[in-house]
């Protein structure tokens, strides 16, 4: 199903915008550098601006059609946006900032707890306070916060986690996936951040100049490095699909098997049987022509060389087929070389198990992948 | 210096709910009409702009004469409004608040359009995305963000009213406990030899309400700055 | 020389535009005037306004100016007159006879009696005065609707705000939408008189020939055209 | 409806040039003492306050009784400026501009005021922290974000001095060429019989003024804001 | 020498900082969560704010000293700062904004050109616009920009490149090195990113509620993980010294040496021999108990375990000691009990070259390791 279909063209000044992209994803990331149209999609999509042509349909709803005329007005498409200057309410302290969308929102549709959104952004103690007297991340949390308790129909966050420490944000994630898994609200992303949209999205535009340079599933997209290297992009990766397999107390570790073979990570909460999402970052893969013995790695997993491309100067990107599964590593032109990589090799890719933080994972739905 | 006669005393009561009820009565035809000159884009808007500030640019017996003209009871205005309000405004002391209040009325209007334009319409936007239709945009955000502004255009509108002499007189007359206010009382004094001590009482209790009002109006305003700031 | 600076009440600007027009005409010096209530002329000239001659709409403010010694006293002379009228809106049906025992409170009923005001303006002080005279102030001072000046009084009739006012006889003829009811008694109020004195620190040798012009022949057809009456007699203090 | 007569003409001069010049006048004491109102923590500052608001509460002819003592040639400070500066104002033209200037000032401290108040002071700081001392910070970003605030004071100002009759009129009378503004002349004329098309006459010229002049503003308003926000 | 002393005591409502370091390096980090106080800090240090108590001293002048009534005015500090958000001057164009700072900097003092900078931060193209017409990230270069080009003699940088794409920030880095090195600016960064605190840091300030938990050189302080756990930090790792000792132009690399032994990252600009900080991250670190053979991974560093921390549940901290240099690794417990790793075991430490991005490489004078 398209969540998201978004065709329009727009003109500020010299910069022109002529993006057209078709979400199927739950979470879609805008990616791109400053400057590349991001936010000018996200305020046609909020409803802060009139595209000069086209056309934007959200979960089948035509909000903005410049042809048939339909320009849906901000307060009636139920959008909540958190934007990248903050915009709390400077009269209002920051519990009146968080129930603000509450005022608006009809009784029965109220989903998120106001307890629990300001738990997890860790407010509680702000609540009677002005805007004015926060801190710059305190005013990035309360104005998720906002947009969070209005109980959207959709979630656009303009660089939400910019200024965020990695505690917190590990904080938020959880709340976001499960927003988008089971809340059913679909979010929009700008980040600059490649793990968080590793994480997070299940669908990446990449945005050049105001042009759409690449979008479709993450999976896909996050393969692709060399689009990434223009947009700004530099970690290359692979998403492969796992399934959790069993827990060992013990270690605090978790075992998941993926089609390339059994992979061991840090303890995860997940209870056996969730699929999740695993990204394998190409750089922190190692070739080894062996099996390798005495190695504090846990991971190994065996596959053949599918191709081995030109990457960026020094590196090479070697593509693996581990028993299905596609794993990209990056290592030197230097090893090629010495090793004699190419393609129909067989080779071990080792992983360490610590190499697997767990802002790499994410519970995912398989139809998704 | 002596006290205040009874009918000076009555004259400042009386100028006293002269003033208050100009000032309020002006309020919301004031942001109304701020309104629509900072943001309206309709034809005649310009021509709305100059009739506002007319009552600044003529002198005061003109508008007056105008008032007389149009809403005294033989004028189009005052007989309608007669007829289907009951409002009377000739040689009432709510024809002098009316006089009052057209004259402050610009002031009133340029305050709020000051603070009007000085809202950021970034935060009005985002009222929108979490919901709020535009009136409630006006009144949940912009409202009190522009009190400032209202606080400012009402100390002008009292003030004005607590000295306006010009058109009230003209309009209205002066009628001792209907339509004599503290102005008029002074006027008179003026106009004989030796009322000057009269007149200098008279000035003074008006100097006296006004820093009343002032005082008011600041502890006000730094209440709401504190708010929006603090 | 310089021009002449005259201050003038404000109720004789259409008279003394043309006299001093005239005046012009035949000397070639020009007159300059101020109109302005009398009693900011008085003080005006005694804060050393740069005026040669000052005409006052009554006798209080010229003797306020004598009294602080700023008019020459022996220039001093009782220019014009007039008289005092109670108007009522054209086609208005009220018929009043202005005799002692006057019962004009309940010819008014709920309506007002338009004037000047009765303690600052001219106007207002005679009327106030014919009124007590004719026994008929009792009844109606709470029924006055006071003016700043004669013209606003008048312009209340005509507006039909109000059903009756007290104006001069020079106002009341210029206004086709008001009519005279009845003129007050000369003896029922202290003479209108409009006075005239060279001021004190007046060095202009022409403005003595201004105000014998103002006294002259020449003069009275058009002060009397607008309805004053040249008195001619030299005035002292009241 | 007949053109002006000379005398007439010289009103509508007179009036222009005495309008202009109280609103230029009153412009750097405006911006000044809105900013010591908004800014400072000084003692009296109250005072200042209600100061400047007199001459709002107080009828406009008590505001001209006042000049005409004080700053009369016989006041203490008119014969101060006569003595050292050579500045008369007493029945000169002068004399209507201050009148003017000081009647239409509290509308031009207001505007200001509230102008400085929504500046942000985090911008002011950031200049502070880029080398600019006070007054360079004052000049380079605070003047040109109340500039809106300072337009909005002097189209009141100008308005004002437009209109303003009694505290002119009894400051400096109504002598033609020298002191007669518009104003003073439409005075003259609603005193006598048949002055009415007169007064119109004149009462049209200022309003044609007046759009003018909020024209003019607009105008510049526009391209100020244009300039801050585009 | 000390470059900063900062000694401060602070109330604003409930929060209360008390803030004392020393800082002799040219670069100082302030590295805390959300509300910690960083900003705080920053104010007091740029004249912003006038604390209650306490002594800041920058290069031997004393700016603040509550005691001796001592508060030199901001505009006389010299103190170029990037605030968190951004204050251009809405009234001026990007032009004007940039040379603000110029018009009250005597003529001699310049060194930052004017078309460097703009260069450098990619804002040609704005010059002539308002800062209302510009991206988020477009206003935030403009205010680095800003601050650069007033020549300050001390430069405070909150966040500044939270919201900027990697690529930008991989050209603003080196600039900020130069300036810190050369052309003697010393820098205060506020930042939630390790690898910009590890690449650009000589002096980490770690703070937590007002709190200063840890501070020292950036080597030692980013070694210890405990402290940054509940700062919210969770990539710890060594900082070694190594000299550029040859360069691979056939293959893009360069080969460095440290006394831990060579090391092979990618090819490098700087000259041969120039001095340099190379952060090993622990969770780049493998452990071998053999040489190993056939393995993409081209550094391999013989040593000793010095020690085996317990870290986060699952992993370990092995420190190593590799010919005189401290060399930490993070590897599971299941690891460490099947290699039976413990202190005095002679282990390998590889390293993949790809690990070194440019990121964690930074010029260096030795004094400052
Ligand atoms: N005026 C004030 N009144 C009360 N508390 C304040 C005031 N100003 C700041 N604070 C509090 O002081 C603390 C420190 O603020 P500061 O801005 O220094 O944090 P920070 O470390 O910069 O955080 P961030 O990373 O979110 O920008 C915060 O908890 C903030 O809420
Ligand atoms: N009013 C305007 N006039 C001219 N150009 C504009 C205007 N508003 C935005 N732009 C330009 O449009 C481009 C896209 O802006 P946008 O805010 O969408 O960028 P972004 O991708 O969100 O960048 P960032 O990551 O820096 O926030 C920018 O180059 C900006 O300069
Ligand atoms: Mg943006
Ligand atoms: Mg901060």
């Amino acid at each position: 199903m398209t969540i998201l279909d978004v065709d329009v063209r727009h003109e500020q000044g010299s910069f022109a915008l002529q993006a057209r992209f078709q979400s199927d994803g739950r979470l879609t990331a805008l990616f791109g550098p400053s400057g590349s149209g991001k936010t000018t999609i996200v305020n046609a999509i909020g409803g802060l601006l009139r595209p000069d042509h086209g056309r934007i349909t959200v979960k089948g709803r035509t909000l903005v059609d410049t042809k048939k005329g339909v320009f849906v007005p901000k307060h009636r498409r139920r959008i909540g946006t958190v934007f990248q200057e903050g915009r709390l309410f400077p009269h209002l302290n920051v519990r009146h900032n968080l129930l603000f969308g509450r005022w608006f929102t009809p009784e029965g549709g109220r989903k998120a707890s106001f307890d629990h959104v300001v738990d997890l952004l860790g407010i509680a103690h702000l609540l009677d306070r002005r805007p004015s007297t926060l801190s710059g991340g305190e005013k990035q949390r309360v104005a998720i916060g906002r947009a969070l308790l209005a109980d959207p129909q959709l979630l656009l966050m303009d660089e939400p986690l910019a200024s965020l420490d990695e505690a917190r944000k590990a904080e938020i994630f959880p709340y976001l996936e499960r927003l988008r898994d089971e809340g059913g609200v679909p979010i929009v992303l700008v980040s600059h951040s490649v793990s968080e949209i590793a994480r997070l999205a299940t669908f990446v535009v990449v945005l050049s100049e105001g042009q759409v340079m690449a979008s479709g599933p993450a999976a896909e997209v996050l393969r692709h490095t060399n689009v990434f290297a223009q947009a700004g992009l530099t970690e290359a990766g692979a998403l492969i699909e796992a399934r959790v397999c069993g827990h060992d107390d013990a270690y605090g570790l978790t075992v998941l098997e993926a089609r390339a073979g059994a992979l061991t990570v840090p303890r995860l909460r997940h209870p056996v049987g969730t699929r999740l999402r695993v990204r394998l970052r190409a750089r922190d893969i190692m070739l080894s022509l062996k099996a390798p013995e005495g190695l504090s790695a846990l991971n190994v997993l065996p596959g053949f060389i599918s191709s081995v491309d030109e990457a960026e100067g020094t590196s090479v990107d070697v593509q693996l087929d581990c028993g299905g599964d596609s794993v990209v590593a990056r290592v030197t032109r230097k090893s090629v070389d010495e090793l004699g990589l190419k393609p129909g090799l067989p080779v071990h890719a080792i992983i360490k198990s610590i190499a697997f933080d767990p802002e790499v994972l994410g519970i995912t739905q398989p139809e998704n992948m | 210096m002596e006290g205040l006669s009874p009918e000076e005393w009555t004259a400042v009561r009386l100028s006293l709910k002269v003033a208050f009820a100009a000032m309020t009565a002006s309020l919301i035809p004031g942001v109304a009409v701020a309104f629509l000159l900072e943001r309206g884009r309709f034809w005649g808007r310009q021509a709305l702009d100059v009739l506002v500030h007319l009552p600044l640019v003529l002198p005061p017996v003109v508008v007056g004469w105008f008032l007389l003209v149009g809403f005294g009871r033989r004028g189009p205005i005052g007989a309608f409004m007669e007829e289907y309000f009951g409002i009377v405004f000739s040689f009432r002391w709510t024809g002098a608040a009316l006089a009052c209040a057209i004259m402050g009325f610009p002031l009133l209007v340029r305050a709020i359009r000051l603070s009007i334009a000085s809202v950021d319409r970034k935060l009005e936007d985002a009222a929108g995305t979490l919901g709020a239709r535009p009136l409630w945009v006006f009144s949940v955000v912009t409202l009190p963000l522009i009190l400032p502004g209202i606080i400012a255009g009402m100390v002008l509108s009292f003030a004005k009213a607590m000295g306006e002499f010009g058109a009230t007189i003209t309009f209205v007359s002066s009628i001792p406990g209907e339509t004599q206010t503290i102005p008029s009382a002074i006027y008179a004094y003026t106009q004989v030899p030796g009322g000057d001590a009269g007149a200098m009482r008279l000035t003074l209790v008006s100097v006296a309400i006004s820093i009343g009002a002032l005082w008011l109006s600041e502890w006000l305003a730094r209440r709401v700055r504190r708010r929006v700031h603090a | 020389t310089k021009d002449i600076v005259v201050f003038a009440a404000a109720s004789l600007k259409n008279a003394l535009d043309e006299v001093s027009a005239a005046w012009t005409k035949e000397t070639g010096k020009r007159a300059v005037v101020s109109y302005v209530a009398s009693n900011a002329l008085a003080k005006q000239i005694e804060a050393g306004a740069p005026a040669d001659l000052f005409l006052s709409a009554d006798l209080d403010w010229m003797d306020y100016a004598a009294a602080k010694g700023l008019i020459k006293p022996e220039s001093r002379v009782n220019l014009l007159g007039n008289s005092l009228v109670l108007i009522a809106p054209k086609g208005s049906a009220v018929q009043v006879e202005l005799k002692p025992g006057l019962d004009l409170a309940s010819i008014l009923g709920s309506n007002r009696l338009a004037m000047g005001h009765v303690d600052a303006v001219p106007a207002g002080k005679y009327g106030k005065a014919a009124l007590e005279h004719l026994g008929a102030w009792a009844g109606v001072k709470d029924r006055v609707a006071q003016t700043e000046n004669v013209r606003a009084a008048l312009l209340l009739v005509s507006r039909g705000e109000a059903p009756l006012g007290i104006v001069y006889k020079t106002d009341a003829a210029s206004d086709p939408k008001v009519a005279i009811a009845a003129t007050f008694p000369e003896d029922s109020h202290p003479p209108i008189i409009y006075p005239v004195a060279l001021t004190k620190d007046s060095t202009n040798p022409e403005a003595a020939a201004f105000l014998a012009f103002l006294r002259s022949d020449k003069a009275k057809p058009l002060f009397e055209t607008q309805g004053f009456t040249l008195l001619n007699k030299a005035g002292s203090g009241s």
